[in-house]
């Protein structure tokens, strides 16, 4: 058996990120601010930089295996790894202030967050069921912990115990689905995985596996009925770790899809479409039908991400380039919707109070109408109002499925988006037509505002030019 | 000699206890840890049958690193224990609703 | 001079940035934010008449057209251009939004610079509306002009006015997501969003009855059509004085003006198959609206129902059109017939914006809507009454209004498709006037009925200019159609051939 | 020729403009000095177009002003024909108006609104001659619907009064009703002649007359459905039976509006109409029959109505809607010219008497009730005489010009063979007894018999300022010249010469006027001809029934009236249709308007259907989020639910289930 060397410059953006993880844990050791600015600092500069190391390694090269065939480096994985970075970073951007209000602003939370980012590079990268399973786990762990980062709180120990559990015995499904798998194919590899499907391999088996990987990667998503945890955990969770909960991972988590789904079971798309689409329509029906009941805020926004990735399903559900591609753009865009929501709940929260029910945005016009106004744009994105980027990624999605002849769903879902419009319109309700006697006056630093406006302006920006994100999501998927 | 099948149906019924632990124990919260480490054992069960039948090793080195894994989630999920129970003073799971609907 | 302008774009841009112009500098200060509002939509103004004189009237193709690639990755691109039929329909905008802008001078007193900066924002994208050639262009704009007509019903609007804007705005967005699905599935058949490549497609009937069913969805809730009405009540009564004028001056436009740019040219053997349907449909909202117009004891409500009465009158005369040639008439009829129709949307625009305007200028003094608080306003307000009479007789289709000259072509087509729509939709002429002047009776004439009335005052300048000049563009327009049926009439015969050709 | 006719009806329309937009600047006085002179200038010049047309040997003048619309090869265009009928029209209207507006001066001396209504009569003027001079059928209709309107401002001029806002509400739905028939009529015509302007449609008319159209699953003509229709219109301007209700509510009006609008002019516009329609009604012995029929129904019943009333403007309109009556019916006996004739006349009667009634009431501060006056002869000599004038040619007095021109009617329709001939004949044979009956009674009500005055308009009468009567006057006098000679001036050039030649069409066969004209030798034998006519000894009758019971024996009229007490209820209640109306249509319409709105829009659709599914959706959302218990166990079974419902599918897709 000969060794071969691997690529290890392929690999750089793990790499690079599990040095800096090392760099920070230490840096924040010296750190004396009590406010863990280093930390901070460095986690910010760290995911930037991954960004762009993973656009340089990955963007445009052939798809290139390393590391015995486990690793895979493509235009996918630089894309991957730069949104759910980026991601990251932005809605680290808003945490700051909320945690120190809480007590919480520690260098762990960085680190952890860093972690996460880790195992969602790892993710993106995967060619094999054990890199994937070491990527989901890298991550998971890490956000079990950040869930129950608040060791004070009540709420939060319980999502953290619940989500754990759960997410645990998603991962035993997606791993006893990944024996099977590999039990059918005789191989951890993806590749082979592919080969020995459309070789028609032990399909009994393989599709069997397939089935309960899918629930693995439906829980990771959060899609109905696997969605169970969601709102408990977003609700109890600090708002800084649900923003970073709400929208990277589900890049992750569409990686996930991608890879295992999508790379390795193609040839198994009738089997697995049919489960989808009862997942997506399910998830469609769940996500807003329950977040029209909600008074929380953020619950309501849980919610409403289990209807987006009901959403984001039909566009996988397609089977084609053209739908993943959708779906990518979807995840890319709902994170950074997701985070500016969240962003604005830490906005408005202040010292021992969350700004967590939907009550606590009223009159919010009055106070600041320029934060007022990127709730607008938010939500109006959500519902997919044009002007903003939550509509082409709708847009995408449908036309996807219209290409893939499957006009009836594309109605069922558009149903379902105005239903789920009632809920977003309900919070500008809030915002915009409840006027307060008094509006107090809004105690939000001004960092913590131009992260809100950057945010929106991006919603907003990606929602008049969208054309770069497509190519982008496009050209990530070899369209 | 026992065949693949066996060891699959030996570890479809661990697998199938271990999910029903979890939904079927409805006071403490650590047999539901138990429960998982029952899932993947399961789990493990299958890669090794598996790759001993396929005559791979990857199997048994994804074994590995599950056992890792899971002892490493195992401590996580004690710690969140330990927090649970320093706020409520319980870990019976059904005394955890303070978030429904 | 304005050779070479992207005319277009400026029309579409101009108030949005303007807009958000005056929402970034002056929400303090409300002087500034309306002198500022006030110059942006009369800048656009200037410019709507520059593109009206700058229109060649002979030619049916677009002209002004514009075209950058926008979505490359499909093919979509930012593509402008009017001809006939939208070119009116972009002047009317322009004229309206500085209706408006004057109309808030003192009135609005909350959060004025949102106001202003929502109306113009609103002027641009309605002006997209009309120029957009591109569906998904299209698609945009007219989604996107959900958003400030949702805040300016739920700020700046009567006590009920969440039910109202929610239900404005989800009617709406349902009929919308249909139409966004027909598009897409047009794409997948014609291989482009461009409007023109989505004509002469010939798909299959079934298909195209879909299609059509998908279009009715987003135009009949637009325009509104009898039975999915019942937002616009709502949203009138609830909306502020220029959020009513708009939505009735433009908004209701942009669901006929989709009816000639997509339902009738692209699914033409369904809109032929399907015709029953929607003159069904608008002849009983001539007859069965009228009479419930007629009973409203609210003044908006009673202008909003006849506003969808008026608007039945125009998706006639677009569905007649079949019928016309199939009954014998010459394609001159129906050519008179989508004539009649626009004339009726663009006459729709002044009379209902006039009318609004009138209600408006009551309510700022009076604070109640309710026809019965009224009763003698002419003894107080003298020049006013002389106003709302004649804006009301125009409602009424008064010869020498522009009220008239719709109405007396719709009629005149719809007798050559056969004695009884032109009987049913003659109608209007009984119950439109019953309706208008019972108002006015109420209203207007009669003894002082109470203190709030004795306490009237007469409109002041910047009213009397508002009244007076819709005043004089709807007598003109009466008194002289003839220059603007020239402009709509070589694109509304492009269309009437495209329509036609069908087997 | 064509910029005279441009000013003739500019002028007005230019006064009107001004008198009404800046009547506060100029003030009451050059408000009346501009409209009078504005309809100065129209009437002399219409006197000079009448005489260019008459003696000046002026051909018929057919052109287009401007082109208001057009649509493909359809031209809507704007323009002017003037032939003999035209001129005479407007010669009437302009005069007619010409003596009002001297009269305005005087009646609405003390009124408020003085500008305001100096500007409608104006605008009035203006939209009467746009209807009268239109060579096609969309200024037709705009003249129609523009005098309607200004009717419809000049009714509810005093808008403080409710009677007079429901009437001129009423005035302008009814006319309404009948312009929808006329709007319909012009689309048969666009349909069928393929244009709008008279002169060819009438061509294609003549061209085509027995082409056919299907409706209500039968064929017919399509000159009769045309006629017909453009004939609902006549009826809705011209008051006649069963759209008469709005013209004797109408008399809420001030009284020179009654004179101009309700009597002399505007509606009249009908009898125009149908005359200058002849070529079309020509072809349609049915519509013809129609006319005749409604017109001679309106003769007689209206006339009836006419006794029972007490108020002094509404006998006289009750008279003119019996006399419109009388018009129809020589329309409908193909004797346009006797229907314009007649038309012409009554204008300067009709006018007179309501100007002269308009004087009394001035003189007794609003009083309209007859009961309260009496024996006015004494305080208004001239007034009293002028209107004597004016009754005696309402009546028909022989050489009185109502004489002439009822008595040709009576003798066309007696000439006449058509369907309904006969009984239009009897009835206006027996108008002429109701006639004169109605007549003398206002007459001797109001000049003679004892005085029964309120003790106000007593005071009144004495103290009236000097000057207002006099420019009230004047206006009589011009009027009442007219009213005696016309008839005998005119009768025999209109009637029997070739007059109209020009712009009536008459088929030969029906041309009853032709068959008399045989038996006519000049105005005076022809006035002489009354010893021996019927109808002559059925006036006097009728004058003598009223002296009897008005001035010799008034003591017997109460017992009379209990005899008859049914009858009077009938004629009270004016046959019980404004009740109809009230209760079907307005009561009715108001009635299916508060269903539909209540039922149809509120319960149904927006009930039922939009709220009802929002809150199905919100019911249904709220009773599922028990699913979401908070219980860990139960997220726990459900995401192995989930899992077993997928394993479900993956069975049944290796099964082929799907």
């Amino acid at each position: 058996m000969s060794f071969e060397m691997p690529q290890f410059a392929l690999a750089a953006p793990e790499i690079g990120l599990a040095i800096m993880v090392c760099v920070v844990l230490i840096a924040d050791l010296f750190d004396r601010s009590q406010q863990a600015r280093l930390a901070f600092v460095l986690t910010q500069l760290t995911l930037l930089g991954a960004m762009g190391v993973a656009i340089y390694t990955h963007w445009g090269s052939e798809p290139t295996l390393t590391f015995n065939g486990m690793y895979i480096s493509d235009s996918l994985a630089g894309l991957l790894k730069a949104a759910t970075a980026g991601l990251a970073a932005l809605t680290l951007a808003y945490s700051r202030d909320y945690l120190r209000e809480r007590g919480l602003l520690k260098g762990e939370f960085y680190l952890l967050a860093l972690i996460a980012t880790l195992g969602m590079f790892v993710m993106a990268s995967a060619a094999s069921l054990l890199v994937l399973y070491m990527g989901l786990e890298l991550l998971s762990l890490s956000l079990y912990a950040l869930v129950a980062f608040d060791r004070e709180s009540r709420a939060g120990s319980e999502a953290a115990m619940k989500y754990f559990i759960l997410g645990a015995l998603a991962s035993g499904m997606l791993l006893y689905g990944m024996s099977m798998l590999y039990g059918a194919a005789g191989s951890l590899l993806i590749s082979d995985i592919a080969a020995a499907t459309s070789a028609g391999d032990n399909l009994l088996l393989m599709s069997f596996g397939m089935t309960f990987a899918l629930v693995g990667v439906a829980f990771k998503f959060g899609a109905a009925p696997f969605h169970m945890w969601v709102p408990d955990v977003y609700q109890g969770a600090p708002t800084a770790v649900t923003a970073f909960l709400g929208s990277a991972p589900k890049v992750a988590a569409l990686a996930l899809f991608l890879r295992l789904l999508a790379e390795g079971l193609g040839d198994l798309h009738d089997q697995w479409q049919i489960m989808a689409i009862i997942l997506a329509v399910g998830s469609l029906a769940v996500g807003n039908l329950f977040a029209l009941v909600q008074t929380n805020f953020k619950r309501m926004l849980a919610y409403s991400t289990i209807s987006h990735i009901g959403f984001l399903f039909l566009g996988l559900i397609a089977g084609s380039d053209e739908g993943y591609a959708a779906a990518l753009f979807y995840a890319i865009s709902y994170g950074i919707m997701a985070a500016g929501a969240f962003g604005i709940i830490m906005l408005l929260s202040g010292k021992g109070f969350e700004a967590e029910m939907i009550d606590d945005l009223r009159g919010l016009n009055e106070r600041h109408s320029g934060v007022a106004l990127v709730v607008l744009l938010l939500m109006f994105s959500m519902t997919g109002i044009p002007g903003t980027i939550g509509f082409y990624a709708k847009w995408l999605v449908l036309q996807a499925l219209i290409e893939a002849g499957l006009v009836w769903l594309a109605i069922v879902a558009v149903i379902f988006a105005v239903i789920g419009a009632f809920y977003y319109l309900r919070v500008l309700k809030a915002v915009y037509f409840d006027r307060l006697q008094e509006p107090s006056v809004l105690g939000a630093s001004a960092a913590q505002k131009m992260v809100v406006f950057g945010n929106g302006a991006l919603v907003l920006g990606l929602g008049l030019f969208p054309d770069a994100l497509i190519t982008l999501c496009r050209t990530a998927l070899g369209l | 000699m026992l065949a693949l099948s066996d060891y699959l149906v030996l570890s479809a019924l661990l697998f199938s206890i271990g999910m029903a632990g979890i939904f079927l124990n409805r006071k403490n919260a650590i047999v539901l840890l138990m429960s998982i480490e029952l899932i993947l054992l399961a789990v493990n069960f299958n890669f090794i049958a598996f790759s001993h039948f396929l005559g791979d090793i990857h199997g048994q080195v994804f074994v590995f690193f599950i056992l890792t894994v899971a002892a490493a989630e195992s401590a996580i999920g004690l710690a969140i224990l330990v927090v649970l129970f320093r706020n409520r003073d319980t870990i019976n799971v059904g005394d955890l609703d303070s978030m429904k609907g | 001079m304005l050779q070479g302008w992207p005319l277009l774009s400026l029309l579409i841009w101009l108030p949005i940035v303007g807009g958000v112009g005056v929402l970034l500098s002056s929400q303090n200060n409300p002087d500034r934010a309306r002198w500022l509002g006030l110059g942006v939509a009369g800048l656009v103004f200037a410019l709507a008449l520059a593109l009206w004189g700058g229109f060649e009237a002979g030619t049916a193709g677009m002209q002004f057209v514009e075209r950058t690639a926008w979505i490359d990755a499909f093919g979509i691109d930012y593509a402008l251009g009017v001809d006939g039929i939208a070119m009116p329909l972009v002047v009317l905008t322009a004229f309206a939004t500085l209706l408006v802008v004057i109309a808030a001078w003192e009135v609005v007193q909350y959060k004025p610079a949102q106001y202003l900066a929502a109306f113009l924002i609103m002027e641009g994208i309605m002006i997209g509306v009309f120029s957009a050639l591109d569906a998904i262009l299209f698609y945009v704009f007219f989604e996107a002009m959900l958003i400030p007509m949702f805040l300016i019903i739920g700020i700046w609007g009567g006590p009920n006015r969440i039910y109202a804007t929610l239900k404005f705005f989800l009617y709406t967005f349902l009929g919308s997501v249909m139409m966004l699905v027909a598009l897409i599935y047009l794409r997948t058949e014609a291989g482009s969003f461009a409007i023109a490549d989505l004509y002469g497609l010939n798909l299959p009937l079934g298909t195209q009855t879909l299609v059509f069913l998908a279009f009715l969805a987003a135009f009949a809730v637009k325009v509104p059509m009898f039975p999915v009405h019942t937002w616009l009540p709502d949203a009138h009564v609830e909306a502020p004085t220029g959020g009513s004028v708009i939505l009735a001056a433009i908004t209701l436009k942009i669901g006929g003006y989709g009816f000639l740019r997509f339902s009738l040219p692209i699914t033409p053997e369904a809109s032929l198959a399907l015709d029953w349907l929607l003159i069904g449909l608008s002849l009983i909202a001539v007859v069965y609206i009228g009479l419930v117009a007629m009973v409203q004891a609210d003044l908006k409500k009673l202008i909003a129902y006849s506003s969808i009465a008026h608007m039945g009158f125009v998706t006639l005369a677009f569905f007649l059109i079949f019928r016309i040639v199939a009954g014998g008439g010459t394609e001159d009829s129906a050519l008179l017939a989508l004539q009649g129709g626009m004339v009726q949307m663009i006459s729709h625009g002044f009379v209902s914006a006039a009318m609004f305007l009138c209600v408006g200028v009551l309510y700022d003094r009076m604070h109640t809507r309710r026809i019965a608080d009224y009763g003698g306003v002419a003894n107080r307000m003298p020049v006013f009454a002389g106003f709302f009479v004649l804006f009301a007789m125009a409602n009424a289709g008064l010869p020498g209004t522009s009220g008239f000259v719709g109405e007396f072509m719709v009629i005149l087509a719809s007798f050559q498709a056969g004695f009884w729509y032109a009987a049913v939709a003659g109608l209007t002429l009984i119950l439109g006037a019953a309706y208008s002047l019972w108002m006015i009776k109420r209203v207007v004439y009669g003894p002082v009925n109470n203190e709030a009335v004795e306490a009237l005052s007469d409109i002041n300048r910047r009213e009397l200019v508002l009244l007076g000049g819709l005043a004089a563009v709807i007598v003109l327009f009466g008194v002289y159609p003839a220059p603007l049926l020239d402009v709509m009439e070589p694109s509304l015969n492009a269309l009437l051939r495209i329509v036609l050709a069908t087997p | 020729m064509k910029s005279i006719y441009l000013l003739v009806v500019l002028a007005p329309l230019l006064g009107a403009a001004v008198a009404g937009l800046a009547g506060h600047v100029i003030g009451r006085n050059n408000a009346h000095r501009l409209t009078v002179g504005a309809v100065a200038i129209s009437a002399l010049l219409s006197l000079f177009v009448l005489y260019q047309h008459v003696w000046g040997g002026v051909g018929p003048f057919n052109e287009t002003i401007y082109r208001w619309a057009s649509v493909g090869a359809l031209n809507f265009e704007v323009g002017f024909l003037v032939d003999r009928l035209t001129a005479l029209m407007m010669v009437v209207v302009t005069s007619v108006s010409l003596a009002v507006h001297v009269y305005t001066i005087g009646y609405m001396h003390d009124d408020p609104g003085y500008q305001r209504f100096f500007s409608y009569i104006n605008l009035f003027t203006f939209s009467m001659l746009m209807l009268v001079m239109a060579n096609n059928f969309l200024q037709l209709f705009f003249g129609w619907e523009a005098v309607g309107l200004v009717s419809y401002l000049l009714i509810g001029f005093w808008y403080r009064k409710e009677t007079a806002i429901v009437a001129n509400l009423k005035a302008f739905l009814v006319n309404r009703v009948g312009d929808f028939g006329f709007l319909l009529g012009i689309a048969a015509v666009l349909m069928y002649y393929k244009s709008l302007d008279y002169a060819e449609v009438f061509a294609a008319a003549t061209a085509a007359p027995t082409m056919t159209l299907s409706i209500f699953g039968t064929e017919a003509l399509v000159a009769t459905v045309g006629a017909l229709l453009l004939f609902i219109g006549a009826m809705g301007k011209s008051a006649q039976v069963p759209l008469h209700v709005w013209l004797p509510d109408s008399m809420e009006g001030p009284t020179p509006i009654s004179a101009l609008i309700h009597a002399a002019t505007m509606v009249t516009a009908g009898i125009f109409l149908v005359a200058r329609m002849s070529p079309i009604f020509e072809l349609s012995e049915t519509a013809l029959s129609v006319v005749l029929v409604l017109g001679a129904i309106t003769a007689l019943f209206m006339g009836l109505v006419g006794l029972v009333q007490t108020d002094i403007k509404r006998v006289i309109a009750y008279s003119t809607l019996s006399q419109l009556g009388y018009m129809f019916v020589a329309l409908g006996a193909s004797a346009y010219a006797a229907g314009v004739f007649h038309l012409m006349t009554h204008a300067f009667f009709k006018a007179l008497l309501f100007l002269g009634a308009g004087a009394v009431i001035i003189a007794l501060h609003h009083e309209q009730d007859m009961r309260k006056m009496g024996n006015l002869r004494r305080y208004l000599p001239m007034t009293h005489i002028t209107m004597l004038l004016g009754t005696l040619a309402l009546v028909g007095t022989p050489f009185f010009s109502g004489y002439y021109s009822k008595d040709v009617i009576i003798e066309a329709v007696h000439a006449a063979d058509r369907f309904g001939a006969q009984f239009a004949w009897w009835a206006v044979l027996l108008g002429v007894f109701i006639t004169a009956l109605y007549s003398f009674r206002l007459y001797f009500l109001v000049f003679w018999g004892e005085e029964r005055l309120d003790p106000k308009a007593k005071a009144h009468i004495t103290h009236l300022p000097r000057y207002v009567l006099p420019v009230m006057q004047w206006p009589l006098v011009a009027l009442a010249i007219p009213s005696v000679v016309i008839g005998y001036l005119t009768i025999e050039p209109m009637l029997f010469g070739d007059f109209f030649a020009n712009s009536i069409v008459v088929n030969p066969a029906n041309d009853v006027l032709a068959k008399k004209g045989a038996d006519f030798h000049g105005p005076f034998a022809f006035g002489l001809h009354a010893a021996v006519n019927p109808a002559f000894w059925l006036t006097v009758a009728g004058a003598a029934t009223a002296w009897f019971f008005y001035i010799y024996r008034p003591q017997w009229l109460p017992a009379i009236n209990q005899r008859a007490a049914g009858l009077v209820w009938v004629l009270k209640h004016q046959y019980g249709f404004d009740a109809l109306y009230r209760v079907v249509f307005a009561g009715g319409g108001r009635w299916i308007g508060q269903a539909l709105w209540r039922g149809g829009d509120q319960r149904v659709i927006d009930g039922l259907i939009v709220n009802g599914t929002a809150r199905t959706i919100g019911r249904v959302a709220g009773a599922l989020r028990g699913v979401q218990s908070g219980y860990l166990y139960h997220y726990a079974f459900v995401m192995i639910v989930g899992l077993l419902l997928l394993l479900t599918l993956f069975v049944g897709s290796w099964r082929g289930w799907f």
